[in-house]
């Protein structure tokens, strides 16, 4: 028990639990392989990867060329076929090269052969927005395949979080787009030495609270952590709902979360228009109409691209102090 | 002539008449309003699926187009759930949920046809950089129509079939046409197979009405591709037998095009064969064809007859997608 | 004035009204052009562009190889260099090989570049289930490129409305996405044959009523239509809100019609996961809030892709009597 | 020799000269903390840009890459407004929005750089094709890297081309490498130029190191695809002189290229041009460097000087957006 303890405040970078999570998953089953732009010898741009091409060999881990779409494909077939691929696509703004393999065809084959296909595949992306990388590669592009059936969505705020899902990702029988945050690869967190595995479709409650609801994902947790701490010296108690994954959808700890507090701000980094806080918001309405004491409030990005210029940049997206004043607003109604 | 070449090149045959019949029995299905949605027949091109397909072990892999009855057939797919399939009937491959541009057999290896042109070759990629991560002595041939060779889905999956050194054989079926555009219109270089050169791949064109030709040459590159030589690419040349799909009378077909291949119609010369190599008569003949268009029949009327899914069974499914 | 009367009752099919729109757009403006398959002689697979081939060229109306992410790529750069192009891309399901082209490329160029570049380009496409065509034909995808700051989008209903905002989207110095329905290209309706434009952002109130507010668009429109014959019978006034242009969406209209109906019933083809059906809800709930009577209710189509099947397709989408029963629910709040 | 000869090389060098410098003083300013976000440079290809861009008329259109300091440099940006783009200034050619990834001038038909690896190819196509409507009697360069010879964008694209007969140069900087992978290991075929033949482009592929060489080559094709003989592809053999990007220390480039490439430096066989074909001496070269380092020093002090756009531009921008 003792060493259990001194185990579980093991503390690791993002990217190094996702890192043993493709490890320990190699290790089970080796129907699984990965590939992806540099991730082999190079261990990848965010060093997710390194050390797997010597554990593993040439064989399992390898760098692709860049046909993005052709890879993508590629990794579909070999899913089909009994594999069980990880494919690291370098930014999400780049997924739009490979989204007729993502949506007309992995998405599709289970329904379309009538449940005689699957594709456990597991699409690796990063996005989000942060020093300075502009336009094309700046992007929170999940809205985009949150609304395809037949896919899953996974977007881990944590190093435990992280390591949990990609493990549960890989596992899955249906294809798991997991997207990873930019300015987490480098962020602590505990997470214990022995195997564990946290199943998709499971919010996780960062912090209780009484009087508003805050949901969040990826990027904007640790931000919401932030500013909930202000809003405890002020006197607001928010309950911080982390989506994790958002397909499945945990409904059941939105809505009883919602019931609690009867206020809610959605905080999303993607654009605000058609973004999946739109949706969210949408459901908490429809289900939980008559708890509501104020409406829904959403605080996402601006409706324009990514600026280049860095204090611009930070003008797009919602910044602690945003979050904290749209929480009053939520709150007191205004 | 030995027996066994005997039975093979009126397996051949049949596997080719069969696939015709097929088609024209389906189309009529189709006039009647049985089938719906798009129907894109394999008239014309039985030689290319037939040879390629008779090359392979079972074991090996296809990965097929919109145009995607012929190679089912030739793979071997059971006619009566072949048509289900396309009534869209509950026992069919699909369960009635794909069609005609959907229809597959993952359980035997046939990763199915593909309503998006071009968007079947990563697939094939996928397929065969599996059995090269397995370390298995198989294959895997990939269907595709020459107005894919325009397109990006296909052109990386030759390069990364390449750079992979894949056990995978490229087939273009190339009927001169996409709908109403020439081949001619659609690139500068309409000799297809040429593109194989550029990503290192080894190319040929052939005579892809020829089921013989066809399947000569399959055989060797599937060979060669388990030997670890692939990929290879195959250009097939051909000419549909009817419109794009069965509501396209092909009026933009040219006249002499479409007599030309009258007469260089697969299933002629696959007569041929039968006549002067394995020495068959017409009747013989007649009597294979008879027997096919029995079987045909017979799925037929087993489809028809076939229940849909239920508004309840669908909804079940659903909720578990 | 006789004349103007006789003229104004013309009736013509939502095909020939798109048809006329171009031939107006190409004889007065030479810079644009047209090109897709089977667009030129054939006159397209749906015949809207029927005689362009004879009456402009082929210089200005041209087949395209099967390249989409090329050719739209090529439409792009011809905008920005001075041309105005009509780029066709058969299905809407196709475009999910051209989105790197339309959301990297011609969503950005006028942000990223300091507002130096603009891209007029249209993509005319076409959506929505019908005819039995499957999973990878009958997508409604709109809620892709709503997402997108940079992009217009526009998705008629009727001749008349798709005329005018053709004309108006070929005019636009942004890039318009133009979304048409398989299933009305043959239905009839009023166009005057003098000549007119219909500004993006203008939604339309296609029926006045006092008891609930039905906000369509497309596809969904004519249904909504049937629907609301049967609910006048049975004592309940809708008014149908058809937007017409979903970016820029006009807000005003609808928030003025919730205001004076307080019940909402939203009608979308697409999948209800993450729809725009959503983002109309939650602005709606966050902008007029204490107007509404009872939730603002979605009804979309299934979570699932589109079954082959015929009456089975039936099913994933919203059909007349669910609609008649979803406005009941609204407006009882059930 | 003639005195013009003399000019033109020294322009050449100059500009290279010019790409040399910038880079290296940029890289500078990005360790000083003043640039942010990826930074490509061009160093060691400085010859490409520099030949191809001599040999074109400023009415026709360039396609850049992510690797896009270069072209813009030698199609004539003003050195101040670039570097105020990329120190993310308000007077930057994009006011700041853009940086080093976008940055472009479409007032002087620089279409700009690409993000996207890729992606700039079919903007060439649609350039040239607008051309081809208007029959105006101008051409494209499109610059495009080793690393996208394997994407479909650009491969969709060298068709198009060739199909619709388009006025069209494409220039392949093949560095030999994406980032840290060998090209060797990326595609079948790694003679790049190759890919041409396969759609029908006349292709060619030439020493990307030797401006003279890259320029006489690129001045025929310019000329031909004025004369409607296009498209072309010329492939550039070169070497990065440095990591990926200014935070890739490049350590997986083999010793021996590198050593190599220290040697058959452009800016040598430029001085070279110089010394044996135009007599310049040492010190004429070094004249013209300092003369390029003082412009490029001023330059710097414009852009540091320069105001950022204001929160409330931005807000202003962004609402008529
Ligand atoms: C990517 C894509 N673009 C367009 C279509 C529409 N379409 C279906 S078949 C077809 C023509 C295809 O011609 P080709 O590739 O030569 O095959 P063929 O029909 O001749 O067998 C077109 C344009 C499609 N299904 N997918
Ligand atoms: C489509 C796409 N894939 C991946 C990337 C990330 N990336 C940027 S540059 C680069 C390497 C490109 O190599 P190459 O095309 O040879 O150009 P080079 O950097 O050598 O000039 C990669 C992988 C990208 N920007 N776009
Ligand atoms: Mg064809
Ligand atoms: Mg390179």
């Amino acid at each position: 028990m003792d060493t259990n303890i001194l185990i579980e405040k093991r503390e690791i970078m993002y990217r190094d639990a996702l890192n043993e999570a493709l490890k320990e998953e190699m290790a089970r089953d080796d129907k699984v392989f990965i590939m992806g732009e540099g991730i082999a010898e190079r261990g990848g741009s965010y060093k997710v990867t390194v050390g797997l091409l010597e554990q593993f060999g040439g064989k399992r881990v390898f760098d692709t060329p860049l046909s993005e779409n052709g890879f993508t494909g590629a990794g579909i077939g070999a899913a089909l076929t009994g594999m069980r691929p990880v494919v690291e696509i370098l930014f999400i703004d780049f997924t739009m090269l490979i989204l007729d393999q993502i949506v007309n065809q992995a998405a599709k084959f289970r329904f379309m052969s009538g449940n005689t296909a699957r594709v456990p595949l597991v699409l690796r992306t990063q996005g989000g927005v942060g020093n300075g990388l502009a336009a094309q590669h700046s992007q929170s592009l999940e809205a985009l395949f949150y609304h395809i059936p037949g896919l899953k969505l996974v977007m881990p705020s944590t190093p435990y979080d992280a390591k949990g899902l990609l493990k549960a990702a890989i596992r899955c029988d249906d294809p798991v787009i997991f997207i990873e945050h930019k300015l987490l690869y480098m962020n602590k967190g505990e997470v214990p030495e022995e195997e564990y595995i946290i199943p998709l479709g499971k919010a996780d409650i960062k912090k209780d609270g009484s009087d508003l609801t805050i949901i969040a994902w990826s990027g904007m947790v640790p931000k919401v952590m932030e500013a909930v701490k202000i809003l405890d010296g002020e006197g607001i108690s928010a309950e911080i709902v982390d989506l994790r994954s958002l397909v499945p959808l945990d409904k059941m700890t939105i809505i009883n979360s919602v019931k609690k507090t009867e206020h809610v701000l959605i905080v999303q980094e993607a654009v605000r228009r058609g973004g999946v806080g739109s949706d969210i918001s949408s459901i908490i309405q429809e289900e939980a109409f008559d708890y509501l004491d104020s409406p829904v409030k959403i605080l996402g990005g601006l409706n324009v691209p990514c600026p280049f210029n860095l204090n611009l940049e930070k003008l797009v997206i919602p910044q602690t102090d945003d979050i904290v004043r749209a929480s009053k607003e939520a709150v007191y109604n205004k | 002539m030995k027996k066994n070449t005997r039975d093979f090149l009126v397996s051949l045959y049949t596997t080719m008449y069969k696939i015709r019949n097929f088609e024209e029995q389906a189309i009529k299905l189709y006039r009647d309003g049985y089938i719906r949605g798009y129907f894109h027949p394999y008239l014309g091109e039985e030689a290319i699926a037939t040879g390629v397909c008779a090359a392979m072990d079972r074991k090996d892999y296809i990965t097929s187009t919109h145009r995607g009855h012929g190679h089912c057939l030739a793979w071997g797919a059971d006619l009566k759930i072949m048509f289900a399939e396309l009534l869209g009937r509950e026992n069919g491959f699909c369960k009635g949920l794909g069609g005609s541009m959907h229809i597959a057999d993952y359980t035997k290896n046939n990763l199915g046809a593909n309503g998006i042109v071009g968007s079947g070759a990563p697939l094939a990629v996928g397929a065969a950089l599996g059995i090269s991560i397995r370390k298995e002595r198989q294959m895997v041939s990939s269907f595709v129509s020459d107005g894919s060779t325009c397109n990006g889905s296909f052109l990386e999956s030759l390069n990364l079939a390449s750079a992979w050194k894949l056990p995978l054989l490229f087939v273009i079926e190339n009927n001169q046409y996409a709908v109403s555009t020439r081949i001619e219109d659609s690139t500068g270089e309409p000799e297809l197979y040429k593109r194989g050169a550029g990503f290192g791949v080894e190319s040929i064109r052939l005579d892809g009405n020829d089921v013989l030709e066809v399947y000569n040459t399959a055989k060797l590159y599937v060979k060669r591709c388990k030997n670890g030589e692939g990929p290879f690419l195959m250009e097939c040349l051909t000419f549909r037998k009817s419109g794009h799909h069965v509501n396209d009378p092909g009026l933009y077909l040219p006249k002499e095009k479409v007599d030309h291949y009258k007469l260089h119609d697969p299933l002629l010369i696959g007569k041929k064969h039968l006549t002067e190599l394995a020495g068959l008569s017409g009747k013989d003949i007649l009597e294979i064809e008879n027997m096919v268009m029995a079987e045909i029949k017979d799925a037929i009327d087993f489809a028809i007859k076939s229940p849909e899914m239920s508004e309840e069974n669908f909804l079940k499914f659903v909720e578990e997608y």
